[in-house]
């Protein structure tokens, strides 16, 4: 199985070298086959015998991720699907890509996408489903970031990205929280312990972290709204990844996990609830679309909800409705969306307002179109499959009383009147889909390019997908056995027999059918009338908005908030930093009861002392007031010889010795290179910064002392100073103890303090020579 | 009188961060060697004061100051030597090619 | 007995000294404070170190030349010292105090810079 | 060591111009700050320095060593340096002489 | 000159070397042995006997310091005076010194003595200023102060 | 024996020394550096090597034994980041010829990397607090050198403040180990940690931890002190910005790595509550200023703070997921760093600008780079399978385990943010209609800046995509800085 999953990608890494043949042969028939075979490959797994399938391979056991492969109906499904609809767009994009275009990068995107997706519906580990995941998400963006140079397609490329990217690292989180709640990184055995999960205090987080993934690669309200803007990708790209695969990645997970929470109250809430929000919302916004594959986009957002809201009822006949419009949903919405990269293709545009009447001259496309849209809609005809998943939908959403708690019974009262409603508007866009394009004033002067039929090999894909529309229609239950019910197995983890008829008896589903189609046809036929209703309510446009002003924001702030803080004044650094350092060291000794004022063992003061630290702490002060150069220079000095002096009283010759000679040299490099520079001026910061200034430096003068005082006062073990005076000269061979631990015992130190030197000897040469040599230049 | 060098040294710091908090170069790089001699002291006075000879081995003495902390002020003022040298050639070439010693015009923008 | 001329020392060189600081602090201008400096207090210390060399040798018998060295090189040092501030200061415009009498420097100095002037 | 009376004269003795310099060192401190021309200062670092030997001197007596020999000769050559490099920083703003005029 | 020092200072090391004891005392006893020894040779050494003028140096020095004991206690005294009423000014002092060892010398000399600093020294070389504390007090003392210097300086380099 | 320790600070050392006696002399300075990098990368390996297979190598400088003398201390954490920086140093080493100009490389260039080099593995190898404390000021007096070659205005400017942080912050360490010298009596880290445990709770020890945690944190670059970082590290040339965001600040975050699990862990409640804390605000405010700026080096430079972030936040978390996250993630983000810096030098090359406005449609002449580069976004966000991912992947775990929601979802924000900040960079500059003023001829200096990235890159890669040759060395590494003993036996009982 494994080499199903990767023989895309395998085959991704020699499409750039097959792409330099393109000017002989079309860089698609020469890796058609690949995904045709995979097809062919999961197609036998198909028949009533079959039983799911594992296949391990490790990749890195001891953090327990591997790629440990699961085929089971739902993933069959699924397969089939990326596999199935992967050969056909493939096909299509033969004709669809000009062999000018950069078709290495296509098909490379392309066929890595394949990979990730079937590794997503494949993986039973989850940090490799999780890694698939995000591969998908990439690949999206690279595919619709193709014609780079247009600013739309940058913009929906990065809007897919972060919408997508994000739900991934929510998913990332779901499913982490899931590995160390139940132990396992598998997902089967996941699904074996759902009363572990359920049970555990991560549960509601589980369920948000999951729902956030699946929800934005879904495209469910509010996340929907990377997917019209995705549509700038070649169509076989919406087609294939934006219709038919990529975006039920979403709904595959949710149907994944259904095993797990499936009956949980707010499982049912939150995406019974989302899934026919987005329906009608979906739907609502498709209506008022002009671009064909922005009606499009929002029909596939609002089916993406109907079967979200589907797999959250929960019922066993809802599941298997969801599985099975999963498999409608492809054809029909697949085919359409070929249909309108045609029109594109011949007519030179996709705004529905210049097309109309495109029947005489592209008949086929218009039949394609025909059943596609009918199938959509929800017709009740016996030969298109939509209508039979939508009259099971509605059934489904009639038969939820298995529900306790008042508020989640109002929404189980309240979601069969909103399906209906999401419907009257699928039926709506569906109609003017097909009418405005096909049917109407053919508008010769608005198109730019004089339209003519498609060459069959292009329209061979549509008619394969129709061709499904019709065949699953006429026998409905073709594929039950086979493939569907498997699949409603795996995700209601209960057998589950459906026969699916077209005619059931006067039901309450078939009132709400008939209900969808007369309203439908009222509004369509009087669409004009009440367009208006869509300036009063701008719609789902405003979180458009929102994401705009967010990723606006995001650079808008993030500048702001960067440039208030970094704003490259030293002074403004240092006091944050400062305060920091105080605020968080003093509370943290406050609170750990580090302060310790019980003097002891202290030497006693005596008054030279005393005057000594006076005039430091004095020449320290006055470095401050001082407005003179040479004196702020020599009030350092003054600092520096009196430390010499204390080093003197304090039994440290060689210390006096060393800090005698470095503080004249410094005193005279001060000398040497303030003497160019200005003279000190007075302060003239404002008195509110000479407040902060004092604050700070007297805050931390004070920390400073508390801890030094409090430390010495902590005096827990005894220093490991006796070693040195009692080895010095036995073992190191001097009488100088400092001189023996400076050369010998850390003799190291020494060392690289000479190597300090040697780096600020060659740094100051750097920095004075350089500029000589540019000088000269 | 370690608290009374603890204090001390307290005041060095407190003063040098007043002056680290100041414009203009020189005062800036004062405040660093008055860090110095602030860590120093510090150092020195967390080794105990007064507590015997200086560290040269002298025949019948045994009481000796810690020697440790000496050795470690030796190595560390040798190394603040070298970065205050630096340092103040830095100070100078920046103002000789910024023209200015105003911590406060040197800030620099983002477009640079 | 030793104890008590050391002692005579100390305190005499610290009285010097001592004397030196005040007058540096006292006297009105660089110049007259120099003269404090350049005597009082080198004379002052060379007593100081001339003790400490002395209780160094009688008491405990050790004979630091460094000391003896240390008090040639102060007495030969401080007037060239003095005498580098005061020829400094001046150079650099320092004025005598309003109290003095007469500056045949300056004068000098002047005369000079007239006749450079006429040529 | 201070068992005898000399011994004893002696430690206060020292103490005593300990604290006597150590006030000195004060005074000079107030006339460096003060000023008020340059030239002040360096009188008064350069009597600091010759305090500080002083100071040095009696810490010798005070611990008995010879260790701090080596300090007192070199804060004097130090002292002398350093002098001689303010004042002509005073006199020209140089230290070091770059084109003999 | 210099060979006699260098002769004395052999003396001195090889004394070290023969009683094996390398104090400062030993050397002090070299080094008089070694002035004795050049003492009587001094007739078979070219050179005047350079001891001689060591110990004209040693009255240089002697003089000086009993002038800065007094110019010394004369500052003092000016110290801790309640009211400071002095005159001070510079003068020019003409010299007959000319090298610059000698004119420095002086100068230093003068420095130490009371009342006095000298401030800086003409280009010619002819004056030294003179710095004074109290012009009208010193000026008297000056010419003398002058003579027994300049002529003590010559004497130890002339 | 125990001298293989020792030389992985003494080969850089030497060859610092003999490049600074031939500074003119380019082609041989070239080949010496080149000679002593490999020199010293094959060395590290083998002592990577032998630590693992025989346990931990302490060699006591001098022979003094610990805790009077100096312990050199190679253990597993140690070789390990040494080796990391022999790999980047060698990629430095060949990328600085194409990189630097050639006035820049004779003012002792080689002689500078190497001498940081040889402070950052004596940092890295050290068992002695001040000798710690000397290390940084090697591998500091160095990056003075590198940082002001070439000397313009801004640069000088921008080293200034460098320099006075530096400065504070190494005051400030010396200051404290004198404070821990009085309390503790000793500077040997492996001695403190074991007096430490004897001290039991005592307050004043977790005021110190945190106080020391500061002067690290300012050289790490955490929240809020890393003020000095950004401007600092975009003015030098890209091969040393590459130098100081790959090792510098990794120094930094890895002393605190070392000094609170083998000494200060005492008092976890307090220490570790404001790593986890200040690792929140770290990552924050590090992102956001990755997207502050149309820089591309200042991006880059930005998203060294939410990498600091997300080692100090398994640091905090204190466990055997966080501290294997951190150890992961440190050793990632070293390769990936310098593998950015480079591209981003090859970048401002190519594109003849730093400023992202100014850029586009690079992709269709240099469409490696673009790719290298897209693929160094993936993985500087961490996306599976790259490093990144493994490390990220620890981290939330420990995160989640300990229940830390704020702590998960900050890391989770941070990584997107991260992802975006650099894919803004190839959608704005690769991507989109090619720029006029393009500059020509650029070609082959691009393809050699490339080259060492692209090693490097693939290093990365295979620090993801193998991470199971990596992970259980990692697992070794975590054990041992949770149970110090092994450790503090190494050093103190042999
Ligand atoms: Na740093
Ligand atoms: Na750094």
């Amino acid at each position: 199985m494994i080499y199903a999953v990767f023989a895309p990608i395998l085959f991704a890494i020699v499409i750039p070298f097959l792409s330099r043949m393109k000017h002989k042969i079309h860089t698609g028939w020469l890796i058609l086959p690949v995904p045709l075979l995979v097809f062919i490959y999961f197609v036998s797994f198909v028949g009533s015998g079959f039983e799911s399938q594992v296949s391990n391979y490790s990749w890195i056991p001891s953090l327990d991720i591997s790629l440990s492969f699961h085929l089971d109906g739902l993933s069959l499904l699924f397969a089939l699907l990326i596999s199935g609809i992967g050969s056909l767009v493939v096909l299509y994009s033969i004709y669809y890509l000009d062999r000018e275009e950069r078709l290495g990068h296509f098909y490379t995107y392309l066929y890595i996408f394949m990979t990730a997706m079937l590794g997503v519906v494949l993986s039973d580990n989850v940090f490799a489903l999780y890694a698939f995941w995000e591969f998908t998400s990439l690949s999206s963006f690279l595919l619709i970031g193709y014609w780079h140079f247009k600013e739309r397609s940058r913009y929906g490329a990065i809007k897919s990205l972060l919408i997508t990217v994000s739900g991934g690292f929510s998913l990332l989180a779901g499913l982490i929280s899931l590995t160390i709640v139940t132990g396992t990184t598998s997902i089967r055995e996941m699904v074996g312990q759902p009363d572990v999960i359920l049970e555990s205090s991560f549960f509601p987080l589980i369920l948000i972290f999951l729902l956030l993934g699946a929800f934005t690669k879904s495209a469910q309200f509010p996340f929907h709204i990377w997917l019209p803007d995705a549509m700038e990708a070649p169509t076989p790209v919406s087609a294939y990844l934006h219709s038919a695969t990529m975006v039920k990645a979403g709904i595959y997970l949710m149907a994944r996990f259904s095993a797990i929470f499936g009956g949980e109250p707010s499982f049912f809430m939150l995406l019974s609830l989302f899934g026919i929000i987005t329906l009608v919302c979906g739907s609502y916004m498709a209506v008022r679309q002009t671009d064909l594959k922005a009606i499009l986009a929002y029909s596939t957002i609002s089916q993406l909800g109907m079967i979200m809201a589907m797999l959250g009822f929960g019922t066993d006949i809802a599941i298997f409705a969801a599985v099975f419009h999963i498999l409608n949903h492809a054809t029909f919405k697949g085919s359409l969306f070929m249909i309108a990269g045609i029109v594109d293709h011949e007519t030179g545009t996709r705004d529905i307002r210049k097309l109309g009447g495109l029947m005489t001259f592209m008949p086929m496309s218009a039949t394609l179109a025909l059943f596609g849209t009918f199938s959509m809609a929800g017709v009740p005809l016996p030969f298109l499959n939509g209508f039979y998943s939508k009259e099971m939908f509605f059934d489904a959403s009639l038969q939820l009383s298995g529900y306790a708690g008042t508020f989640v019974e109002i929404v189980a009262i309240v979601l069969p009147y909103l399906a209906v409603i999401g419907s009257i508007f699928t039926f709506v866009y569906s109609m003017y889909l097909f009418f405005g394009t096909f049917r109407g004033k053919y508008k010769e002067e608005q198109l730019p390019v004089k339209p003519h039929e498609a060459p069959f090999m292009m329209l061979l894909s549509p008619i394969i997908l129709v061709s499904g529309v019709i065949i699953i229609g006429l026998f409905p239950n073709l594929f039950n056995n086979g493939l569907l019910t498997h699949a409603a197995d795996a995700v209601f983890g209960d057998e589950v027999t459906k026969e699916i008829s077209f005619w059931h008896g006067f039901i309450p589903p078939l009132y709400m059918s008939l209900t969808v189609v007369i309203l439908g046809a009222i509004l369509v036929l009087t669409k004009t009338k009440w367009e208006r209703v869509y300036n009063i309510l701008p719609g789902n446009f405003s979180f458009n908005r929102i994401y705009d002003w967010g990723v606006n924001q995001l650079e808008a702030s993030s500048n702001r908030i960067t440039f208030t803080y970094m704003n490259g004044s030293l002074r403004l650094y240092m006091v944050l930093l400062l305060a920091s350092v105080t605020a968080i060291t003093g509370t943290a000794l406050f609170i750990s009861d580090g302060i310790n004022f019980e003097v002891s063992d202290v030497a006693p003061v005596t008054v030279h002392e005393v005057l000594i630290a006076i005039v430091m702490a004095l020449a320290a002060i006055a470095t401050i007031f001082v407005t003179n150069r040479l004196a702020a220079i020599l009030v350092v000095g003054v600092v520096g010889y009196g430390l010499a002096i204390l080093f003197v009283l304090y039994s440290a010759p060689d210390l006096a010795l060393t800090q005698l000679i470095v503080e004249t040299v410094t005193v005279a490099l001060f000398l040497l290179c303030f003497y160019h520079l200005p003279n000190l001026t007075k302060r003239t910061e404002s008195i509110a910064h000479r407040g902060v200034n004092i604050i700070i430096s007297i805050g931390f003068g004070a920390l400073m002392l508390v801890m030094s005082i409090s430390a010495y006062n902590s005096q827990f073990f005894d220093t490991i100073s006796d070693y040195f005076t009692e080895n010095s000269y036995k073992l190191g061979g001097g009488d100088n103890i400092v001189n023996v631990i400076l050369v010998d015992f850390r003799g190291l130190d020494t060392l690289f303090e000479v190597s300090v030197l040697f780096g600020a000897g060659l740094a100051i040469y750097t920095l004075i020579r350089f500029r000589k040599n540019k000088g000269a230049k | 009188m370690e608290i009374l060098m603890a204090i001390l040294a307290s005041i060095l710091f407190a003063t040098a961060i007043y002056n680290l908090l100041q414009k203009q170069f020189l005062r800036i790089i004062i405040g660093t060697v008055l860090l110095s001699h602030a860590a120093h002291l510090f150092l020195l006075t967390m080794g105990k004061l007064k507590r015997g000879n200086p560290p040269v081995l002298v025949e019948g003495v045994t009481n000796y100051t810690d020697p440790l902390p000496q050795a470690l002020i030796l190595t560390s003022i040798v190394i603040s030597f070298g970065v205050t040298s630096f340092l103040l050639v830095l100070a100078y070439r920046t103002f000789t090619l910024n023209k200015s010693d105003n911590m406060d015009e040197l800030r620099g923008s983002s477009d640079e | 007995m030793i104890e008590i001329i050391i002692s005579l020392f100390l305190l005499i060189g610290t009285f010097f000294i001592f004397s030196g600081s005040l007058g540096i602090l006292r006297f009105p201008d660089v110049y007259t404070r120099l003269h404090a400096a350049t005597k009082a207090s080198t004379l002052g210390v060379a007593s100081v170190l001339l003790a400490a060399f002395l209780y160094l040798y009688v008491d405990h018998g050790i004979i630091s030349g460094k000391l003896l060295i240390g008090i040639w090189f102060i007495m030969l040092t401080a007037p060239i010292s003095g005498h580098m501030i005061s020829r400094a200061a001046h150079n650099a415009g320092v004025k005598l105090h309003e109290s003095s009498i007469r500056d045949e420097l300056q004068e000098m100095n002047e005369q000079n810079e007239a006749e450079r002037q006429s040529e | 060591m201070f068992e005898d009376f000399g011994g004893q004269l002696l430690e206060w003795t020292v103490i005593i111009c300990l604290i006597v310099i150590a006030i000195s060192v004060v005074i000079l401190l107030i006339r460096i700050i003060i000023g008020p021309t340059n030239a002040d200062r360096a009188v008064a670092l350069d009597t600091m320095g010759i305090n500080l030997m002083a100071f040095a001197g009696l810490t010798a007596i005070h611990l008995v060593t010879t260790k701090l020999n080596d300090v007192i000769l070199l804060i004097g050559i130090l002292l002398f340096i350093g002098t001689i490099a303010i004042a002509k920083f005073i006199e020209k703003g140089v230290i070091i002489d770059r084109n003999n005029h | 000159m210099a060979i006699q020092i260098i002769f004395n200072l052999l003396i001195a090391c090889l004394w070290m070397f023969l009683t094996e004891s390398y104090t400062f005392v030993t050397f002090l006893i070299g080094y008089i042995i070694g002035i004795a020894l050049l003492f009587l040779l001094r007739r078979f050494i070219p050179d005047a006997f350079y001891f001689k003028r060591v110990l004209l140096l040693f009255k240089l020095i002697l003089l000086f310091l009993k002038e800065l004991i007094v110019s010394t206690w004369q500052i003092a005294k000016l110290v801790y005076k309640p009211k400071l009423n002095v005159q001070p000014g510079i003068f020019a002092l003409p010299t007959d010194l000319r090298t610059n060892w000698e004119i420095t010398l002086l100068a230093n000399l003068i420095s130490l003595t009371p009342g006095t600093l000298s401030v800086s020294i003409s280009e010619d070389h002819t004056k030294i200023f003179i710095h004074a504390m109290d012009m009208p007090d010193i000026e008297k003392e000056i010419e003398g102060i002058k003579e027994t210097f300049e002529k003590a300086i010559m004497e130890v380099t002339r | 024996m125990s001298n293989l320790a020792v030389l992985p600070i003494v080969i850089p050392l030497i060859a610092s020394v003999i490049s600074a006696f031939i500074p003119k002399k380019l082609g041989l300075s070239r080949v010496i550096a080149k000679l002593f990098a490999l020199i010293f990368l094959v060395y590290a390996g083998y002592l990577a090597w032998v630590v693992f297979t025989d346990g931990i190598i302490v060699m006591q400088s001098s022979g003094w034994a610990a805790p009077f003398g100096i312990s050199i201390v190679a253990d597993y954490l140690s070789v390990t980041l040494v080796l990391i920086t022999s790999i980047v140093t060698t990629a430095a080493v060949f990328y600085a010829p194409s990189s630097l100009s050639k006035l820049q490389e004779s003012y002792y260039f080689y002689t500078f990397m190497f001498l940081m080099i040889s402070g950052v593995v004596g940092a890295f190898l050290t068992g002695d607090l001040f000798n710690l404390f000397v290390f940084f000021e090697v591998l500091l007096m160095a990056s003075y050198g590198l940082i002001v070659l070439g000397g313009g205005k801004v640069q000088l400017r921008e080293s200034l403040k460098y320099v006075l942080f530096n400065v504070f912050s190494s005051m400030l360490f010396v200051t404290t180990i004198g404070f821990i010298y009085a309390s503790v009596g000793t500077v040997n880290m492996a001695h403190l940690a074991e007096r430490i445990q004897e001290a039991e709770q005592a307050g004043i020890l977790t005021g110190l931890a945190v106080l020391l945690f500061f002067v690290f944190a300012i050289k790490a670059a955490i929240f809020p002190l890393y003020y000095w970082l950004p401007n600092s590290y975009i003015v030098p040339n890209p091969v040393v910005s590459a130098l100081f965001g790959a090792l510098l600040t990794k120094v930094g975050i890895y002393s605190i790595l070392r000094m609170y699990t083998l000494v200060f862990n005492h008092d976890v409640g307090i220490t570790h509550e404001i790593f986890i804390w200040l690792a929140m605000f770290t990552m924050l405010f590090g992102v956001i200023g990755a997207l502050s700026t149309q820089n591309v080096k200042l991006i880059v430079t930005y998203n060294i703070i939410p990498a600091i972030g997300f080692i100090l936040m398994g640091i905090g978390l204190y466990s055997t997921s966080g501290i294997e996250g951190s150890v992961y993630y440190l050793i990632h983000d070293m390769v990936i760093k310098a593998a950015l810096f480079f591209l981003v030098g090859a970048l401002v090359v190519a594109a003849g600008t730093d400023d992202l406005r100014k850029m586009g449609g690079l992709i269709t002449r240099y469409p490696v780079l673009g790719w290298l580069f897209f693929v160094g976004s993936l993985v500087l966000a961490g996306v599976p399978p790259f490093s990144g991912f493994i490390g990220k992947l620890l981290l939330l775990r420990g995160s989640l385990e300990q229940e830390e929601i704020l702590l998960t979802i900050a890391a989770l924000i941070t990584s997107l943010l991260i992802l975006y900040s650099m894919v803004r960079i190839f959608v704005r500059g690769f991507w989109g209609d090619t720029v006029e003023e393009l500059p020509e001829g650029q070609n082959k200096k691009v393809r050699n800046l490339t080259i060492p990235a692209a090693l490097l890159l693939a290093i990365s890669i295979f620090l993801g995509i193998g991470a199971e040759f990596i992970y259980p060395h990692v697992e070794t590494i975590a054990n041992m800085l949770l149970d110090r003993t092994e450790y503090i036996n190494a050093v103190l009982r042999e």
